[in-house]
């Protein structure tokens, strides 16, 4: 029995959507962060709730990467596939690397099920899968053998034989068991029986492992230094609800939070209903349009407004969302991208919302857009999206995707005492009010809100008077009133900070990315500077207004990439800004970008050739 | 509500620096003189008082108010108004809207604010037409009403606001012509004490549109109206006639008295505000041109609003989870500390 | 409809070549084996059967059914087959929603539908929970349903969907449980043959995050359903106990029978498809727990459809002033001619 | 008595929302146009239905341009100004040419009305009309006395008085008054009282006219010359009826309107619900969503489906607009754009939902944009639409607004039958039938529609299988679908004619605009050429796909110029497209470009200058 040190490995549980792969998934990225790797986690679901079982379309896959290195991505290609079943199998094999090695539950492989997965034989015995390192073990039997004479059903036996794969994995990489044991314990408490099952199934995985000789190595990855502090493991959404509460506090404001559910924003509403002792009050509307009316009401009163949702139910809120520029109210709007158009690819991620978030509404209507880069990082996008709705008087998008809101990570807490404060002060002094005059800095009116004496007034949709928010048709006053909703987004440009650049200021090529891309663009500029190629990537958080960073480089470079989930959203607003002629990469698949699919594409460019023609509407470079 | 404090109010405090901008004639002068008049009466605080409206001639109403206002967009202001009532509930918060703003466009937010028992004073000013568009027809206009959009005239069957905010749940409905200044006022200070979601049908005319819509139901007398009043009778033409169920549940006029061919006052049916559901939709049906059309405070019940729940919640939650500790938010979950050597401990 | 010539059709005739994708033990499952079933009973024809559904697990049901399909977006079903219907009056529309779907964002175009007698058969998959979003509470859950978005309990009050669809107009309205395959079967035959807005609530289980909500409902023997036979007394309990009209028009449960203390079949009421609308409101209202539930046709009412009144006014306009004439339309107005010298003659 | 020979004349009466102006405008139009003038209107009215008497927000105008030569606008700035009380005086007098003509109704010039209009003193007295040609006349009084002894009450006697203006500008202008005093009887042939009354009043002015010696000259403008050909007086909103009816009437398939209505959009619903023995179906659906909805099932049920609005109502269409996209099914959308953000100015003019058009849904969702450019050319546009929708499945955007909707010009009636047809054919064999399956030249699959034996199939929101139209999440084949979609779209540069180009092919300065400035952009181009100066004009019909023949010319220009009535919405496009550093004319006024307005900003990019930097978010050339 030898021991095998590895820097970095990339695992796949994939199964039905009854066989708990998230929950194995979830627990085996706990264990690696416990031993102090640094992991990625990457869950993929379909978008049928249980889809019969066996079925091709009713697989759930879940992968983690764990290193004893930092990383930014859950990894391109598995080294390591569990499946669960033929299905699983079928539908994740062409992702495991070559001579990679597959863990697959024999049991699960009988007529029925291969049927329906589509396979003609039985690829356990057609020599399909010899390149690959097999471990064909009877799940399904192991774990009735665990459980017997156990009381439970037959059907609730087979429930635990995740645990069973979660032993035998636990085993492979040396995995502390004692800890997981007491976690499964407390998520049972109230079904101790339960409990006792799975700690079972889960022990005789582990011994599995140890006793079966077919597994004669056992695989350690070493943990990885990390900036010293407090880390806890952290989805995009549930760091998203955490920063709304956080940033209602700094405010010193109460948040309203008003949602229509849609996938994969729900999540959010979910979280921080339950943090109802924080004062938070959330309200499930009867559909998007209300669920933002009802935001813009809570901010004219006086709290932190904060809607989200996804594609499908931004493109209804536009309208309102109209009615708060024109009002200047301070509502944040989330909106978790997924795959479009329409109905889309509801569960599949996607960046395809920006052209939408710039320009969606009717009118001259300019907002401010931001978009989070990775889990951890919507934290801090809420808490700014908070600080400039409020500061500037506008409303604000913030945009994530389905990648980072499920997506995991460690994360660094941040001491909250040193997050500085940007407490809201709203206008008493009735003394010479006028509804529309304007803060020197910001150009920001005073947020008055009903219940001030003496300063009761009216706003509405209709164009306001520049000065007494009075009707307004007057033709200078519109021009003037539409310039300064304009020039308003441009100040808050005095907010934003350092460009964040990796690489040099000039040199062949410059990436530039904006939300969730941030791991896979950042890690392949590393790899191609390690290299000593000439490539830095400027990751851009504000869009809107644009990072004002970028216009002192963006100039420096023999060739402008701009990298995307979409057909080249961004790249259409660098172009016409900076008058560059970037390129796109661009990939529309409802995944997020592989390193190597980057790392390509740049060398593309760093190998001279005719950029593409620019006469014609942007046509995107494509990946292979 | 605020608690009102009795300050001396006149109109004139309720009335802002704005030129009212309706057409001459229009109904809602009446209606808007009548809230004025009523606020003031009641002494309500302005800067407690809030109206929100969508679009809609009738929502240019908050304009005019010297109290707190928000013209919104098309449709929207009964959401608007729940996401403001339940963040504030220390504002009295008044919802106009119109046939065409509460009923098409915004009928699915009326019903859900109603249903959830919010908070708000719901006037909608029902003149059966879209006067701000010029003339198109409504939810509420009658089959075949001729309109822009109609030359041949309308062909689909209207709505009946009353009976829709009884099936959505309000829990104070009421109704009144905008001709009729003293039950205007009746109702509105009714309604101000009522918790919960209050809808009131105001009959307006729109002279320039659909001119005398509502000229065959003004008059208690000659028998177009009942005038409800709690635990009295539901008679009408000066008490010579009533309503009475009939079989089948079907409500019948009925001469009352003791004589020949007569019904017993004692047959005829009596209002009660409070009474059954059933009573209710009874009420919500008496409609032209069988039947008088019942005028004053039709229903009432009483319902916790989704504010008092929403924000009972919340205190039950402090109360039984403590004030919330940001810090063991942020720590929640699985936490491990990485010590100065970058390895974890 | 389509005159239904009787083709021999068989419930695989129905059945598509797509993998029904809903959770083992899903009431969808019952519905959509009737639904095939009985169109294969009836002998429709499929290329003149369109199913067209919002989003959520039920609106999935067009894929499973061998005809024509559309599963549009969440909501708005109702507008999008009124569309269809009005413009091709010889298909057969369903129309498949949910109670979130068809209640609560789609709220508004269904009472529209409803209202304007839309020939549409509408079918509401009412598992009193948003199924296809994980489980949050829906529009008809009972108040303090705790889900994911009200961990302590929802507090709105809940939507009845008959009492909805009565008071938006729907001419005929009936109720039956998943479980009830008889029963569904019945009223898919009579809501086929109804000519306007058909509105079937289906209770039906979500086993994955509502599991039983309806299993108090089932049973007429045990007293907690009433199975409506039109002329028939409202009776359940195998005919011990009746609905009578108590006084201030509330509903009492009473004995049936003669004997002391029991109330004689003559006052129990009488089921009446084409009752009053005050009746069919009173079987709206019977709901649990005080009441058992009518299961069955509780309303029916022939009144013009929108489609045929459309149509009817186009027929009429050309009986009037003829079939348009194109050129007639272009030179209407002040028109004039420029001779070859460029000038007007 | 001399008769004077003019040119052009600009004439605007103003007046109270009661007082008629819009009818006298009209009939002076028709008298114009009867002349043989060529004419262009404008009418300009409040938002509210009858503002009280008097007040300054409840002034109406209408501007008519009538001329001997060919125009295109309705003129700069009014040569005569007809005021019918103080508040319209007030109003209106800043756009009246220096030493330009006044006819003041002086009965209206009472104290109340002074200060309604909030005169100090008496303008007619105070001295401040002095630079103009005053003239002073009492028409309530002369209307009054003509009416003596009618039986009209004094109420609708007053109702008259706008038939004494027209009367006057009649004989001022050389009109010959019989085939008016003909429309007026046929106009009130329901109330002869009225229409007799009408026509004493009328002919009370014209004669005040000739006898009163106040007016010495006659002014005469002689007639245009036209092609040759059958005219008629049309509006946009009139003329885009037309052209839906005759789409349909050549693809071969009923019409089905549905709409909600809305300013400016509401009067075509308003047309083509007269045109039922047409067979046109039309529908007043609760909202837009609905309406949107209702066209996409009247698309699927294989009607010409069409819904129109404005900015607010398209805003709310965008889900569904997504929808149309993602089934691929033929939807005509109108956005008759009014002024922007939320509410706005309703019943005034403006540009700017172009960005809105092009990406105001979620998604990579693509769709055709075109613009019409004056009143007749919807009608061209409509069929355009028509034609592109079915022909290549997909929902057109089809942009017109206020000022063309409801502005009016002399059009030459088209030949029908020279028309050329499109007739739809609908798919009815099975045999081999893929839902997805596309045609080579179009990238359009078959229009299958409900009630085809054996054709059976299922579509919907969720990304299709590219060629089975079955539910597909694989990532491969959604990138494809997504690209099929964008490629379709630009597939329709194959069906554009040539650009429609002004002055040479290279040269100073290029002016691009699309949609209804076409009219001042293509004067100001006239006048400048006629001095020699070296400026095009090219004018866009297509944006998406953007007209082919601009690739070819751009660049031959010193300088471009983007003129539009937004913040330069068009002309990022361009600047994104092109790398062309082309500067914007912006304007956002609620009102149309002037042809001075125009020039001035074509002469300062002529005389050397620095261009305004680009390194920032485009910022718009504002205009003086
Ligand atoms: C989203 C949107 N759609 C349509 C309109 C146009 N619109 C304004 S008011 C109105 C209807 C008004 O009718 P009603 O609510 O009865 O008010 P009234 O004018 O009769 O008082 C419509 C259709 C709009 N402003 N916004
Ligand atoms: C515009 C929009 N908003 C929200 C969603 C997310 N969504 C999909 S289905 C659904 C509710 C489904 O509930 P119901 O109609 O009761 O159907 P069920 O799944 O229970 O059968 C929601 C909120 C969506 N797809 N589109
Ligand atoms: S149009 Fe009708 S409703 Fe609107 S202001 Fe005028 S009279 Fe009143
Ligand atoms: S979630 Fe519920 S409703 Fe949806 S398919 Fe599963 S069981 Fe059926
Ligand atoms: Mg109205
Ligand atoms: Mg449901």
């Amino acid at each position: 029995m030898d021991t095998k040190h590895l820097d970095r490995v990339v695992i796949r549980f994939a199964g039905d959507s009854g066989d708990g792969m998230q929950l194995t998934g979830t627990e085996f990225a706990k264990a690696a962060a416990e031993a102090g790797n640094d992991i990625s986690t990457f869950p993929d679901f379909p978008a049928e709730i249980r889809a019969p079982a066996g079925s091709l379309f009713g697989v759930s896959g879940f992968q983690l990467h764990f290193s004893s290195s930092e990383i930014h991505t859950p990894g391109d290609a598995p080294d390591v596939l569990v499946a669960m079943n033929p299905a699983a199998l079928k539908t994740n094999l062409k992702d495991l690397v070559d001579t990679g090695t597959l863990i697959i539950n024999t049991g699960a492989f009988i007529e029925a099920n291969l049927k329906k997965a589509g396979y003609a034989a039985n690829p356990l015995e057609d020599g399909s899968l010899d390149k690959y390192k097999v471990h064909a073990v009877d799940i399904n039997h192991l774990t009735m053998a665990a459980l017997d004479g156990s009381e439970l059903s037959n059907k609730d036996k087979g429930r635990a034989k995740n645990f069973f794969a979660l032993g035998l994995v636990f085993w492979m990489y040396g995995r502390e068991p004692e800890s997981e044991i007491r976690r499964i314990h407390q998520q049972f408490t109230k079904k101790p029986a339960f409990g006792e099952a799975n700690v079972k199934v889960f022990k005789a995985g582990y011994h599995y492992g140890e006793t079966a000789e077919v597994f004669q190595t056992v695989y350690k990855v070493p943990a990885a230094t990390f900036q010293p502090g407090m880390y806890r493991n952290i989805t995009g959404n549930e760091a998203i609800a955490l920063g709304l509460i956080i940033g209602a506090e700094l405010a010193g404001k109460k948040l309203f939070y008003s949602g229509y559910p849609i996938t994969p924003a729900s999540s959010i509403l979910h979280s921080l209903a339950k943090y109802k002792n924080f004062g938070a009050l959330t309200f499930q509307a009867e559909d998007e349009i209300a669920a933002m009316g009802a935001a813009i009401g809570a901010a004219y009163g006086g709290s932190i407004a904060v809607t989200a949702s996804s594609g499908p139910g931004i493109a209804l809120k536009g309208e309102a969302i109209g009615l708060a520029i024109m009002t200047e109210l301070p509502v944040v709007v989330l909106n978790i991208q997924r795959g479009g158009p329409s109905t889309g690819l509801p569960t599949k991620t996607e960046q395809s919302d920006l052209s939408q978030a710039l320009y969606g509404r009717n009118g001259e209507a300019p907002m401010p857009v931001l978009a989070a880069r990775s889990p951890g990082d919507t934290f801090y996008c809420a808490i700014e999206a908070v600080k400039i709705a409020t500061r500037y008087m506008v409303p604000v998008m913030l945009l994530s995707d389905g990648y980072i809101a499920n997506g995991s990570e460690p994360w660094q807490l941040p001491n909250l005492a040193t997050l500085p404060r940007f407490d809201v002060i709203h206008r008493t002094d009735p003394s010479n009010y006028f509804v529309y005059a304007r803060d020197q800095r910001t150009l920001a009116r005073a947020w008055v809100t009903p219940g001030t004496p003496g300063l009761e007034h009216r706003i509405g949709g209709i164009e306001k008077d520049a000065l007494t928010g009075n009707i307004s048709y007057a033709p200078d006053n519109h021009e003037k009133q539409t310039r300064v909703r304009a020039e308003k987004i441009q100040r808050i440009a005095q907010e934003i900070g350092e460009l964040d650049l990796a690489g040099g200021e000039s040199g062949d090529v410059l990436v530039i990315g904006w939300g969730g891309t941030y791991g896979a663009l950042r890690q392949a500029q590393q790899q191609l500077a390690a290299q000593g190629k000439q490539v830095s990537h400027a990751h851009l958080r504000w869009i809107s207004p644009l990072e004002p960073g970028l216009a002192k480089i963006i100039k420096n470079y023999k060739r402008v990439i701009v990298a995307e989930l979409n057909m080249g959203q961004l790249r259409q607003v660098i172009r016409a800004t900076f008058l560059v002629d970037a390129v796109g990469l661009n990939k529309i698949q409802g995944l997020p970008f592989k390193v190597r699919e980057v790392v390509e594409a740049i060398e593309n460019q760093l190998v001279p050739q005719p950029t593409e023609s620019t006469a014609v509407a942007p046509k995107p470079l494509a990946i292979a | 509500m605020s608690e009102a404090i009795k300050i001396k109010l006149s109109k004139k405090d309720l009335e802002s620096d704005q030129d009212v901008r309706w057409c001459p004639g229009c109904g809602d002068y009446a209606i808007l003189a009548t809230v004025q008049r009523t606020l003031a009466q009641i002494g309500v605080k302005r800067e407690n008082t809030v109206f929100i409206s969508g679009i809609g001639c009738s929502s240019r109403f908050p304009y005019y108010m010297n109290t707190y206002g928000f013209h919104t967009i098309h449709g929207r202001a009964p959401a608007i108004a729940s996401g403001l009532k339940v963040t504030r509930p220390d504002l009295d918060v008044w919802v106009i809207t119109g046939d065409g703003d509460g009923l098409s466009i915004g009928g699915n937010h009326m019903i859900h604010a109603l249903r959830r028992n919010m908070d708000l004073k719901i006037i909608l000013f029902n003149n059966q037409i879209y006067g701000l568009t010029k003339g198109q027809y409504s939810p509420t206009s009658a089959p075949g009403t001729r309109a822009p959009s109609t030359p041949t005239g309308s062909i689909d069957h209207p709505l009946n606001p009353i009976s829709l905010a009884l099936g959505a749940g309000a829990t104070f409905i009421a109704r009144a012509v905008d001709t009729d200044a003293k039950l205007m006022g009746t109702i509105l200070q009714e309604a101000y004490t009522h918790k919960g979601a209050v809808f009131i049908e105001m009959l307006q005319n729109c002279p320039v549109f659909n001119d005398g819509v509502w000229d065959g139901v003004k008059g208690d007398p000659v028998g177009k109206q009942i005038t409800l009043v709690d635990g009295k009778p539901l008679v009408f033409a000066g008490g010579t006639k009533g309503i009475k169920l009939g079989p089948g549940l079907v409500p019948q006029i009925v001469d009352v008295g003791n004589g020949p061919g007569q019904t017993p006052p004692s047959e005829i049916l009596v209002h009660t505000e409070r009474g059954s559901g059933l009573y209710a939709h009874l009420l919500a049906q008496l409609a032209q041109p069988e039947f008088p059309i019942p005028m004053g405070v039709l229903y009432r019940n009483d319902k916790p609003t989704y504010g008092e729940l929403a924000i009972q919640q919340i205190d039950d939650a402090i109360a039984r989870q403590g004030k919330g500790d940001l810090d063991k938010l942020m720590y929640s979950g699985m936490v491990w500390e990485v010590g100065a050597d970058g390895t974890r401990h």
